[in-house]
């Protein structure tokens, strides 16, 4: 309470006394990888604290014809990163005359994470696409930029939550007997919708609408799947 | 057993003071570029805004909080930047009226240049969404939440950023407690809308609901507001009003239960 | 300026004998050779105008402006040389700016035009600079009304009601002369810039590609210095070029 | 045998030694919370009460259809929002004091009866007991409705919200509220309400469970509106049998399979 | 600090409260303001505690803290009065409350103004601020909102007013803070208690006083 | 409960329902044993799995299993799976202000055989769910891969396979949980209880 004389009155001092600069807006993203072809996801709801922000803010972003980015946890660091890193493949450009290579990406994005190493992005980070040789490729990363190349990967708020289904599903582990991995592009399509409505309904920070980019030869194709808005 | 005070104690405890002193400025010349973070002092609540079918309509109190104080009862917390363009604020006022300088800055540079191509709603939106990011970077930031609407060559324009650079767009935007309290009234009506825009008279009254709401249930509101708009026709800040407010229920309530 | 320089005029660190900064005094020479320049202080603001030479048909017609904002309220021209005139222009801004980030308010045309006349005759000093060769014009409407300043080369400064700096600047004083500022409006302003800029420019123009540009700051521009709205210039050169013809006509009758 | 009541509190200083001892940090998990989304609204002719039905552990959904409007008396209902086990074991020991005070007075029990007994075991507790309710009923003296806050202060008002909702849920009711409401507009007024707080608290969601109390009647409609029910999966992942490595097993049969010889029986 | 301060997430009475002594009687008045933070719990709040017939408090403070002890002053007098056969004294009420605060004040975050009607003293009003001490008045205010009108209330108080100038002064003063605090506000709820009863006054949120807004 | 690790999780199907645990008994990251099973029998169809700081999970199961003994000798009856969890609920509460750092899930068959699951928190709050319950560590993990391959009216031979693959997946990406695994399904006339061959790291 407001003990009750004031001897006179006093500004406010409901925020924190250090400014955190960080905020975590949530949001879960994935990306798989397939013979030719490659899948990112990201939901698209923002979210502060209990509070939704807005149902609809874009955390996978195309970078170019053959490579998709998708950014979870502080919005303003993702946005920051995607257009760095736009600029810099703008640069590439002018200077070499081609278009950035994902795997080349994927190392130039963990030199900007980890310059930021002692006041680092707070976003986690996948890139997805299709490398050199027109094979899908994801790779993973940890805020400061330490990277895998995977064939699938789970990040953000429902990370725990996707990554065993994905191992299961795609990676076929914990199997005794000798299942074959056939994984077409719909039947990857169907696994990253189950996955996105699985953890919708039980991971408070992800929902509203899956944005699903899937990145072929000869193009990107973005699906948007709804997602429960609850 | 008699104790004899230790002769050196006297001087020891005064090097230890010296130390400690000298520990304590380096400590605090350590952490000085970090604490520069000030906290809100004179701050304006929530600010609401939707798109509508002329434009955008923006709603604010004209409140100026110190504390629980209401100090100032005659601000504008909204200013129009350039002829599609207002920008709405809730926060720290002295922030605020930095930004209202830096946009005259901004839009006397335009003005300068002259080059026939005005500033759209989401440049300006761009460019104040990089000041706040910036300022966060620097650990020194512009304790505001902003709302930008504008409004050119036919398209509406709403977008939010807060003091850590935290952007998003919507097509109804509110800040404060208008995000917890106003937010749901709004989203409600654009969906009861299925895909329609507002006229300008249901978007007026939608946002005097939410205003009389947040005046009814937030402690640092004013019945006292201004309605912008931005249209075709350019930016208008009307003159402070009133809102009807109802209290009639509560005249034959007595006590708190038995 | 008849005098020879006899090697007092290497310098504007140096005086002449008599007592005369010959570097400056070439400057004005300069200032002279422009496209005649008019400022017009009307009862309800200020006309600029300036006419220039296009050098070439590839350029764009009306690019290339002369007269520049220095913030919303002021308006400038620098008649001479062209990038001298930048040069104060970007000055200007940048002191303008500057007043606004100390004060939070717009700088007045007296501040302004002090400043500026400061800057010149910063110029008028040292060995290892040149003076500007250019004079500048200031339209500004603040708080006490409408203003207009001419800076010359030497950094002296006026207020003036009416100004002419260029080619055939006497014949266009004597003509401003002629007008009662005072009771004019910025509309009636514009058609007599018009006017005069035609009669005085006469023999130059008859057989070269020219522009006039026209601003104004005044209460129809809502205090805004702005360019002169397209339909109100023809207008006006359209009467200007009508009262030649007359001139013509007379001139005729005469022979 | 002589039984203890109350609380035990043998774990008490071990706790505070694990979580804060000097070698120690764990972690307490996390108990069960109700984000929550709960209302109540007096109409014409009684009162209604309205609850989401999301449980959380942190940002994790912990039970998707739980039930907040827990029974008091016959006539009366309390919805709780905050420590689950809190508004659960809190409303269950005030219904069964209830219950025995109206053996003992044989008559219906008052709503401020059971009103005056929360507040003081709140009170007492002084905020520790994380329970936030929402009281309504009717007695012989008319509809009643209370809020009770976890430090034991209460309101009494036409209408109320609580959890974290709350904000959102009382902006329809500011904007909508009207006096003696007809019961199904105060239903569909309630299901509003509950529902802004699922659509827009990240704490409330799934189902809007609705409670119409009027003289002598009790309407419990459990899930009334189900705005989140969940899409058909694109595929059904089935497993082949066998595809799980198994070490050993073994079976405990709980039924004697006797070998039955017809013969005998025919004896 | 031995006083509770308020506790994480409990509801306060930010507040303005008072009361005044007329020529007969005395007139109690508070703001109807409840926040939790600065969102409202509740805007029409009765912080006017009848305690017994001719008896009330205006309660400022924690509500949980501040409706407790009320109940326990009520239940008190109500026992008192049973066994004396008379009505207790505005006196008696006040030693109540000023014991209760006073023996817990390290738990308890309450700040009381007792005012009421005794044949013996006529109206009087006693204020328990936060520590439990007790302080008999002509006229006093409390709660947050207090501190911006003592000096208005200094200025405008005059002995043995008509109740009616009571009334004014007290809706006067109450509007005046609730201007200016922004944790109160709401209605005005007025009490004018005297030998003939209690009269209840309201004055609804869109029709208080007006003064500069500014 | 981060201190020792472990997974727990129980299913419904088709009459019948499911418990299964990891095995692993570690203090913090290093793990001291492997043979740790944490479900416990309570009665002939009635199971718990406790999940948390090991010395509690035994306390509590031994304090929960004399109470269930205790009930049947003053009813002569063995406790129903509702029933011993409102008992499991109400034990726990008595320790709301020093709790025992576990929680419970409760798995099995009611008198007329209908399954019964439910899981509560560490103070008690019950969760009663109608396709399946997590606890522990890996909570989260299995939160998710439970709501993808859960589905009504599994027969016990594809309850098995599901929730052996649904545990098994998940503690492979919690480092508290995991170094074997036991499930127990219960049916009306048996309970057939399966070790699993896992991953050791």
């Amino acid at each position: 309470m407001i003990s009750e004389p004031i001897p006179t009155a006093q500004p406010a001092r409901q925020m924190a006394n250090r400014f955190d600069p960080y905020e975590d807006n949530g949001g879960t993203t994935m990306a798989l990888a397939g013979e030719d072809f490659c899948i990112v996801a990201a939901d698209t709801r923002q979210s502060d604290g209990y509070h939704i922000n807005c149902r609809y803010a874009p955390k996978a972003h195309q970078l170019s014809d053959k490579t998709v980015i998708g950014t979870s946890g502080f919005y303003a660091d993702g946005i920051c990163l995607v257009k760095r890193i736009k600029q810099r493949m703008e640069w590439y450009y002018h200077q070499h005359d081609k278009v950035m290579s994902t795997p080349a990406l994927a190392q130039l994005l963990s030199v900007m994470l980890y310059q930021k190493r002692f006041f680092p992005y707070y976003c986690f980070t996948i890139l997805g696409g299709l490398d050199e040789e027109g094979k899908g490729c994801v790779f993973d990363y940890d805020s400061v930029g330490n990277v895998e190349r995977v064939k699938y990967q789970a990040e953000g708020s429902g990370k725990e939550l996707l990554q065993p289904f994905l191992d299961s599903q795609i990676g076929l582990k914990n199997r005794a007997t000798d299942d074959v991995l056939d994984l077409t592009e719909e039947k990857a399509i169907k696994i990253v919708k189950d996955a996105f409505s699985s953890v919708t309904e039980r991971d408070i920070h992800t929902g509203d609408c899956v944005e699903i980019y899937i990145i072929r030869k000869d193009g990107i194709e973005c699906e948007k799947y709804p997602l429960k808005r609850d | 057993m008699n104790t004899y005070p230790n002769p050196f104690s006297e001087a020891i405890s005064y090097q230890r003071m010296e130390q400690y002193d000298q520990e304590h400025l380096e400590s605090l010349s350590n952490i000085s570029p970090m604490t520069r973070t000030q906290q809100p002092i004179v701050t304006g609540t929530s600010v609401l805004a939707v798109k509508y079918k002329d434009g955008i309509m923006m709603t604010t109190d004209c409140l100026a909080s110190y504390g629980s104080l209401a100090r100032f009862k005659n601000i504008e917390r909204m200013i129009k930047v350039g002829n599609s363009t207002i920008i709405g604020a809730s926060g720290d006022m002295s922030d605020f009226q930095y930004i209202t300088y830096l946009m005259d800055k901004l839009m006397t540079k335009e003005y300068n240049a002259n080059n026939g191509q005005p500033l759209a709603p989401e440049n300006i939106y761009e460019y104040l969404s990089q000041v706040m990011y910036q300022r966060r970077n620097k650990f020194d930031p512009l304790w505001n939440a902003l709302v930008v609407g504008g409004y050119q060559d036919g398209k509406s324009f709403l977008g939010y950023v807060n003091l850590r650079g935290t952007t998003y767009q919507s097509d109804t935007i509110a800040t404060g407690y208008g995000a917890y309290i106003a937010q749901p009234l709004l989203r409600n009506a654009v969906e009861k809308k299925n895909g329609e825009l507002f006229t300008e008279e249901e978007a007026k009254k939608l946002l005097d609901d939410c205003m009389r709401v947040l005046f009814y249930r937030d402690a640092r509101s004013l019945n006292k507001l201004q309605r912008a708009t931005v249209t075709a026709a350019g930016v208008t800040i009307s003159e402070p009003y009133s809102l009807e407010t109802e209290w009639g229920f509560a005249e034959h309530i007595r006590g708190y239960g038995a | 300026m008849s005098s020879i320089g006899t090697g007092y005029d290497l310098s504007s660190s140096t005086y002449s004998l008599d007592g005369r900064i010959f570097q400056v005094e070439y400057a004005m020479k300069a200032v002279d050779n422009s496209g005649l320049c008019i400022g017009l202080r009307a009862k309800d603001g200020i006309v600029l105008a300036i006419s220039k030479l296009v050098h070439s048909k590839l350029l764009v017609p009306k690019s290339n402006k002369r007269i520049a904002s220095v913030d919303q309220h002021i308006g400038m021209v620098c008649p001479g040389l062209i990038a001298d005139g930048k040069a104060l222009i970007k000055r200007a801004r940048a002191e303008a700016q500057n007043y606004k980030d100390n004060f939070r308010m717009p700088i007045s045309g007296k501040m302004i035009a002090d400043r500026m006349g400061q800057f010149v005759q910063a110029y008028t000093l040292y060995s290892s600079v040149r003076p500007f060769g250019c004079s500048t014009l200031i339209a500004t409407y603040d708080s006490v009304g409408p203003s207009l300043y001419m800076i010359d080369p030497s950094g002296v400064y006026w207020g003036y009601f009416g100004c002419a700096v260029g080619k055939n600047k006497q014949i266009a004083k004597a003509e401003i002369e002629k007008l009662k500022l005072n009771e004019l409006t910025s509309r009636q302003a514009v058609m007599e810039v018009a006017r005069i800029m035609y009669s005085v420019m006469e023999d130059d123009i008859k057989d070269r590609d020219y522009e006039i540009e026209y601003t104004w700051i005044c209460d129809e521009s809502d205090k805004k210095h702005v360019e002169v709205p397209s339909d109100l210039i023809e207008e006006a050169e359209r009467k200007a070029k009508e009262s030649l013809d007359d001139d013509d006509d007379d001139d005729m009758d005469d022979e | 045998m002589a039984t203890k009541t109350g609380f035990n509190f043998d774990n008490y200083q071990r706790n505070l030694f694990l979580e804060h001892g000097k070698e120690n940090n764990m972690k307490l998990p996390k108990a069960t919370k109700t984000g929550t989304t709960i209302v109540g609204l007096m109409f014409k002719d009684g009162i209604v009460l309205g609850a989401d039905t999301r449980a959380t552990e942190g940002p994790i959904v912990a039970d998707k259809n739980c039930e907040k409007i827990h029974y008091i008396a016959p006539n009366m209902y309390c919805c709780g929002a905050g420590t689950a086990a809190d508004t659960e074991m809190t409303t269950a020991l005030i219904s069964s004091n209830i219950e025995l005070h109206r053996l003992n007075t044989g008559r219906e029990a008052r709503v401020v009866t059971a009103m005056t007994m929360l507040k003081q075991l709140l009170f007492k507790y002084q905020g520790h007991i994380g329970a936030a309710l929402i009281l309504g009923g009717v007695d012989c003296t008319g509809p009643h409705l209370y809020t009770i806050y976890p430090h034991g202060s209460t309101d009494k008002l036409p209408y109320v919200t609580m959890g974290s909702g709350s904000l959102a849920a009382m902006a329809v009711f500011e904007s909508k509220y009207k006096k003696d409401l007809e019961r199904q507009e105060a239903i569909d007024l309630v299901a509003e309400a509950i529902q802004a707080g699922i659509f827009n608290d990240m704490g409330s969601g799934s189902n809007v469970d609705v409670c119409v109390l009027t003289k002598g009647k009790v309407d419990y409609l459990r899930n009334y509106i189900k705005p989140n029910v969940r899409k058909e999966k694109e595929q059904v992942y089935k497993f082949n049998l066998g595809v799980t490595p198994v070490i050993k097993e073994s079976i405990r049969n709980l039924v004697d399979v006797v070998e039955v010889n017809e013969m005998e029986i025919d004896q | 600090m031995n006083t509770a301060p308020l506790k994480p997430g409990e509801v306060s009475l930010g507040t303005t409260i008072m009361a005044v002594q007329f020529n007969g009687g005395v007139v109690v008045g508070a703001d109807s303001r409840t926040t939790t933070g600065s969102y409202i719990a509740n805007r029409v709040t009765d912080k006017l505690t009848q305690v017994h017939d001719h008896i009330f408090c205006c309660r400022s403070g924690s509500a949980a803290d501040t409706q407790a002890i009320a109940d326990i002053v009520h239940y008190n007098l109500q026992l008192l009065a049973a066994q004396e056969g008379e009505e207790p004294t505005v006196q008696k009420a006040a030693n109540l409350f000023q014991q209760l605060v006073y023996q817990n004040k390290d738990a308890l975050s309450a700040g009381i103004i007792v005012g009421g009607y005794d044949k013996y003293n006529g109206g009087s009003v006693y204020s328990v601020p936060l520590g439990g001490s007790l302080h008999k008045q002509p006229f006093c205010i409390g709660g947050s909102g207090s501190t911006y009108i003592y000096g208005f209330c200094d200025a405008e108080y005059k002995e043995n007013m008509t109740k009616e100038e009571c009334v004014d002064f007290v809706k006067r003063s109450v509007a005046l803070a609730m201007s200016r605090d922004g944790s109160s506000g709401g209605v005005i709820r007025l009490a004018i208690i005297d030998k003939n009863g209690v009269e209840r006054i309201f004055v609804p949120g869109n029709q208080l006083p007006q003064f500069f807004e500014g | 409960m981060e201190y020792n690790g472990g997974a727990v999780v129980a299913m419904v199907g088709k009459d019948c329902v499911a418990i299964a645990s990891d095995k692993r008994f570690g203090l913090q990251l290093l793990t001291l044993a492997t043979d740790f099973e944490k479900i416990y029998k309570m009665t002939d169809k009635c199971y718990i799995g406790l999940a948390g700081l090991a010395t509690d999970v035994q306390t509590l199961s031994q304090e929960l299993k004399l109470k269930v003994d205790l009930y049947k000798l003053r009813e002569e009856r063995e406790i129903t799976p509702k029933k011993f969890a409102h008992l499991v609920s109400s034990t726990l509460y008595d320790h709301r202000w020093g709790p025992y750092f576990c929680e419970p899930c409760i798995a099995g068959l009611d008198s007329d055989n209908k399954p019964f699951i439910c899981s509560t928190d560490l103070i008690g709050c019950i969760n009663f769910a109608k396709d399946f319950v997590v606890c522990g560590t890996t909570a989260r993990e299995l939160y998710g891969i439970c709501e993808s391959f859960w589905e009504p009216d599994l027969g016990p031979e594809e309850l098995f396979e599901v929730i052996s693959q649904s545990l098994l997946n998940a503690f492979d990406r919690d480092s508290q949980s995991g170094w074997g695994a036991v499930v127990h399904i219960i049916t009306p006339d048996k309970i057939i209880t399966r070790h699993l061959k896992t991953r050791q790291d």
